[in-house]
């Protein structure tokens, strides 16, 4: 039906039955060739992924980026990529060989096995399993796994303290990105992917924002990104995790944070903006395509303009911010929406939707209230002054009244 | 296809070198690490016998999910006792923690 | 089903493939000049003191701690929620009702200052 | 043999040969790993069981938390877990023997079965074990009171957990 995937699949599962291939191998082949195209697809969009970054970065920062090799510097991820398959493999003294150089694996592999469930198009998609959610939770747990082998085998207490910082914050923000992704399942009542996709006539982002939010800002944090990069700050860690590494084995940490973050966009776009559904995607199914990756590169965007905005938060503050803000907010928002959702069984869908994004908004109101009360009661507690190394003799500093400061 | 005895041979190899572990290891921590092992020996035993003696029940998957937790509630209290005792006594070698014995 | 699956299996092969062929490209290709200096461990080019392996702070065993327990139960909500079909509100509540414990540890945790870093 | 078979042999033969070295390795960390392989592994045999979702939830559960929980804490009792010192004590020879003895027996008496040669019956394919699984988990007359008991047992561990690590201030 006009779709040249569908097409070209159906046309080699011809030629491969027309070899005399019986069924299983057929598939095997098929879905063989199918990993292949996708990983590749997906590591040359992780190349170019790197001036993308670069360039937005550059624009943020009212520079203008890499701009000498090739029009608009577009050859220069290339160039970055031959040099850093030319430098020299460094071993530390006292690593643990072995979990050194596979820690760099699972930098970048976890990343690829989520774009197994990712719906690219209405027909091109790696697989539809039953269970696609939770799939993308368990490759998260992967990325930990790497985190946390790559500190330890380095032997050095910089990168040991990045991983475990990185850890905790990774599994925290675990918690409230559950919940929120719950959800969108409850709402389609289905684990695939494709399935929440097509149930979504309105976009989930509607009847469910706060939960659209709370999961943007989880994965960000899950991503280790400004603000939550505590785990590498470079003025106390200098990079973290992966302090010791050098050459490829870096930029195999690096390019699995970058295709991290588009997945990321591709996943919340999946989730709560519709995916593939656009003008004109359900009869020309490669037009979904293109909406696809434009939602999903806007969420990309949107991380790298948060990344690039703000600046880096303390580890407790970290922390207090997901376990006594996100997840009791999204544990309210969980069962607001499934006792709402029971309720309007049978009604219309505009006024069931309506409904919910009136419910979101009386608790975003609520959550608001709440907030300000507790600034209150916090505000004088921070501003108590708090002792300064000075030199002897210099004029004290003049107290801060906790009316002055609560104002801003 | 699989018969359902290559499961079971398999979950009772992983529960004896599980046990093994928990005999023989020193570290605590290691005897937590074998008694995983045979948790999760069970597990397949379960799910096995639901999906050859039962598919159209779902009992099989439930337990699963039972021990699931219990493997959880077992590991949060057991490492918790491990970290306060490391911190009285600084050892956790299995054989040393012995203050109940007189 | 099981179909669905070789899919991933499939993948679960090919994918360390390519940071395995990165990573290991540059012992052949680059050069290798290893040097005592270079292979100090850097931390800030202070000399490295005593043993790499020291004691964190407990705070992070805690934090895990109370992700492992959330985790495994928001873990079992999913065939609930993938279920909601089929529920009645009674069904719905006892699901609520299993949220409504877990809330309880929490709250628990904070009255008592597990969630506190200092 | 089908394919099917010798994936299963394969991922059994990586599980148990990763299981023995769980319990052998004198490097916890080194344990710790492998025990994630056996738990992957185990994994992969859910799948080859047609129970998606619980292959999914080891994952999550086992990897991602308790192992992660795990490794957190052999590296908080560093001091004492060296990988130089001995990690079996004197009596493992006995050990063996008593895992031996309970492999034989548990093997002999599973040949003395009848059903142990037992066939794949084909599934339902109108029935979908994940609907099933949450209908089941909340009504009274299926498996209510285990899930609801679950839950207080996992908050019940939690705060002895968190009585029994806290440091006293």
């Amino acid at each position: 039906m006009g779709d040249p995937v569908t097409l070209i699949a159906k046309w080699l599962e011809g030629l491969l039955a027309g070899w005399g291939l019986a069924e299983g191998p057929t598939a095997v082949v098929m879905n063989l060739i199918g990993v292949i195209m996708i990983v590749v697809f997906v590591m040359i969009m992780d190349v170019f992924l790197v001036w993308v970054e670069r360039k937005v970065v550059a624009r943020f920062q009212d520079r203008f980026g890499p701009n000498r090799l090739g029009p608009f510097g577009l050859i220069q991820p290339i160039a970055d990529v031959i040099k850093m398959l030319i430098k020299e493999n460094i071993y530390p003294q006292g690593i643990d060989r072995f979990i050194y150089n596979l820690a760099p694996l699972f930098g970048l592999f976890p990343v690829l096995l989520l774009w197994a469930v990712i719906p690219i198009s209405p027909t091109t998609i790696g697989t539809d399993i039953n269970v696609a959610v939770l799939y993308l939770v368990a490759c998260g747990a992967f990325i930990s796994l790497g985190i946390i082998m790559a500190g330890w085998a380095s032997n050095n207490k910089y990168a040991l303290l990045g991983a475990f910082r990185e850890v905790a914050q990774m599994i925290s923000y675990e918690i409230p990105m559950v919940i929120s992704l719950l959800i969108p399942v409850i709402l389609a009542r289905s684990m695939e992917l494709n399935q929440i996709i097509q149930s979504q006539n309105i976009w989930y982002i509607v009847a469910a924002p706060l939960a659209a939010l709370v999961f943007l800002i989880s994965s960000i944090a899950e991503l280790g990104r400004a603000p939550f990069d505590i785990a590498e700050g470079e003025s106390e860690l200098i990079a973290g995790f992966h302090i010791e590494y050098t050459g490829m084995k870096f930029g195999m940490f690096y390019a699995g944070e970058l295709l991290h973050a588009l997945t990321v966009g591709g996943i919340f776009s999946s989730l709560f903006l519709g995916g593939w559904r656009g003008i004109g995607a359900m009869t020309y199914p490669i037009v979904g395509t293109f909406w696809f990756f434009i939602k999903a590169y806007f969420i990309y965007w949107v991380i790298m303009w948060v990344k690039y905005s703000l600046p880096r938060i303390r580890i407790d503050q970290m922390l207090n911010l997901n376990w006594k803000f996100f997840t009791p907010l999204s544990l309210v928002l969980l069962m607001v929406t499934a006792v709402l959702d029971k309720l309007l069984t049978g009604v219309p869908m505009l006024i069931y939707f309506g409904v919910m994004l009136a419910a979101n908004i009386l608790i975003g109101w609520g959550t608001v209230l709440i907030l300000r009360k507790t600034r209150k009661k916090e505000a004088p507690r921070v501003a108590e002054p708090k002792p300064i190394a000075r030199p002897d003799g210099a004029p004290p500093i003049p107290a801060i009244t906790p009316a002055t400061t609560s104002q801003s | 296809m699989i018969p359902l005895s290559w499961y079971l041979i398999f979950a009772a190899a992983l529960f004896s070198i599980g046990l093994f572990g928990v005999l023989a290891r020193k570290n605590a921590i290691a005897i937590l690490m074998g008694i995983e092992l045979m948790l999760n020996s069970v597990n397949i035993n379960l799910v096995a016998f639901w999906r050859y003696l039962s598919p159209e029940m779902i009992t099989g998957q439930v337990f699963a999910i039972i021990v699931f937790a219990v493997a959880a509630a077992e590991v949060a209290v057991g490492l918790a006792l491990i970290i306060s005792v490391y911190r009285r006594k600084s050892t956790i070698v299995a054989e040393d923690i012995d203050m109940l014995k007189f | 089903m099981l179909n669905d699956w070789l899919f991933i299996g499939i993948l679960l092969v090919i994918a360390p493939i390519v940071p395995l062929a990165a990573t290991v490209i540059p012992d052949f290709i680059g050069p290798r000049k290893p040097s005592r200096l270079k292979s100090q461990t850097y931390e800030c080019g202070v000399e490295t003191e005593g043993e790499t392996w020291i004691q964190f702070k407990v705070q992070y065993y805690i934090f895990t701690l109370i992700f492992l327990i959330f985790d495994v139960e928001l873990v079992f909500l999913y065939p609930w929620a993938v279920a909601f079909n089929q529920l009645t509100l009674f069904g719905v509540l006892e699901g609520i009702l299993f949220i409504l414990i877990l809330v309880a540890g929490l709250v628990y945790a904070w009255r008592k200052g597990a969630l506190e870093w200092f | 043999m089908t394919p099917l078979q010798i994936i299963f042999l394969l991922v059994a033969a990586i599980s148990l040969g990763g299981a023995v070295m769980v319990v052998t390795r004198q490097n916890l960390v080194h344990a710790a790993l492998w025990l994630i392989l056996v738990l992957f592994g185990v994994a992969v045999t859910f799948v080859l069981l047609n129970a998606g979702f619980l292959a999914m939830a080891q994952v999550v559960i086992y990897i991602g938390a308790i192992a992660i929980l795990m490794i957190f804490t052999i590296m908080l009792t560093r001091k004492v877990a060296k990988d130089t010192d001995e990690q079996l004590n004197s009596n493992w020879w006995g050990a063996g023997i008593i895992s031996l003895l309970l492999f034989g027996g548990v093997i002999l008496m599973l040949f003395q079965w009848q059903n142990f040669q037992f066939n794949l019956p084909n599934l339902n394919p109108s029935v979908d074990p994940l609907l099933q699984l949450g209908e089941g988990l909340v009504s009274p007359n299926a498996f209510l009171l285990p899930f609801e008991i679950a839950s207080v047992l996992l908050v019940a561990a939690l705060i002895g957990a968190i009585m029994v690590a806290r440091e006293r201030k």
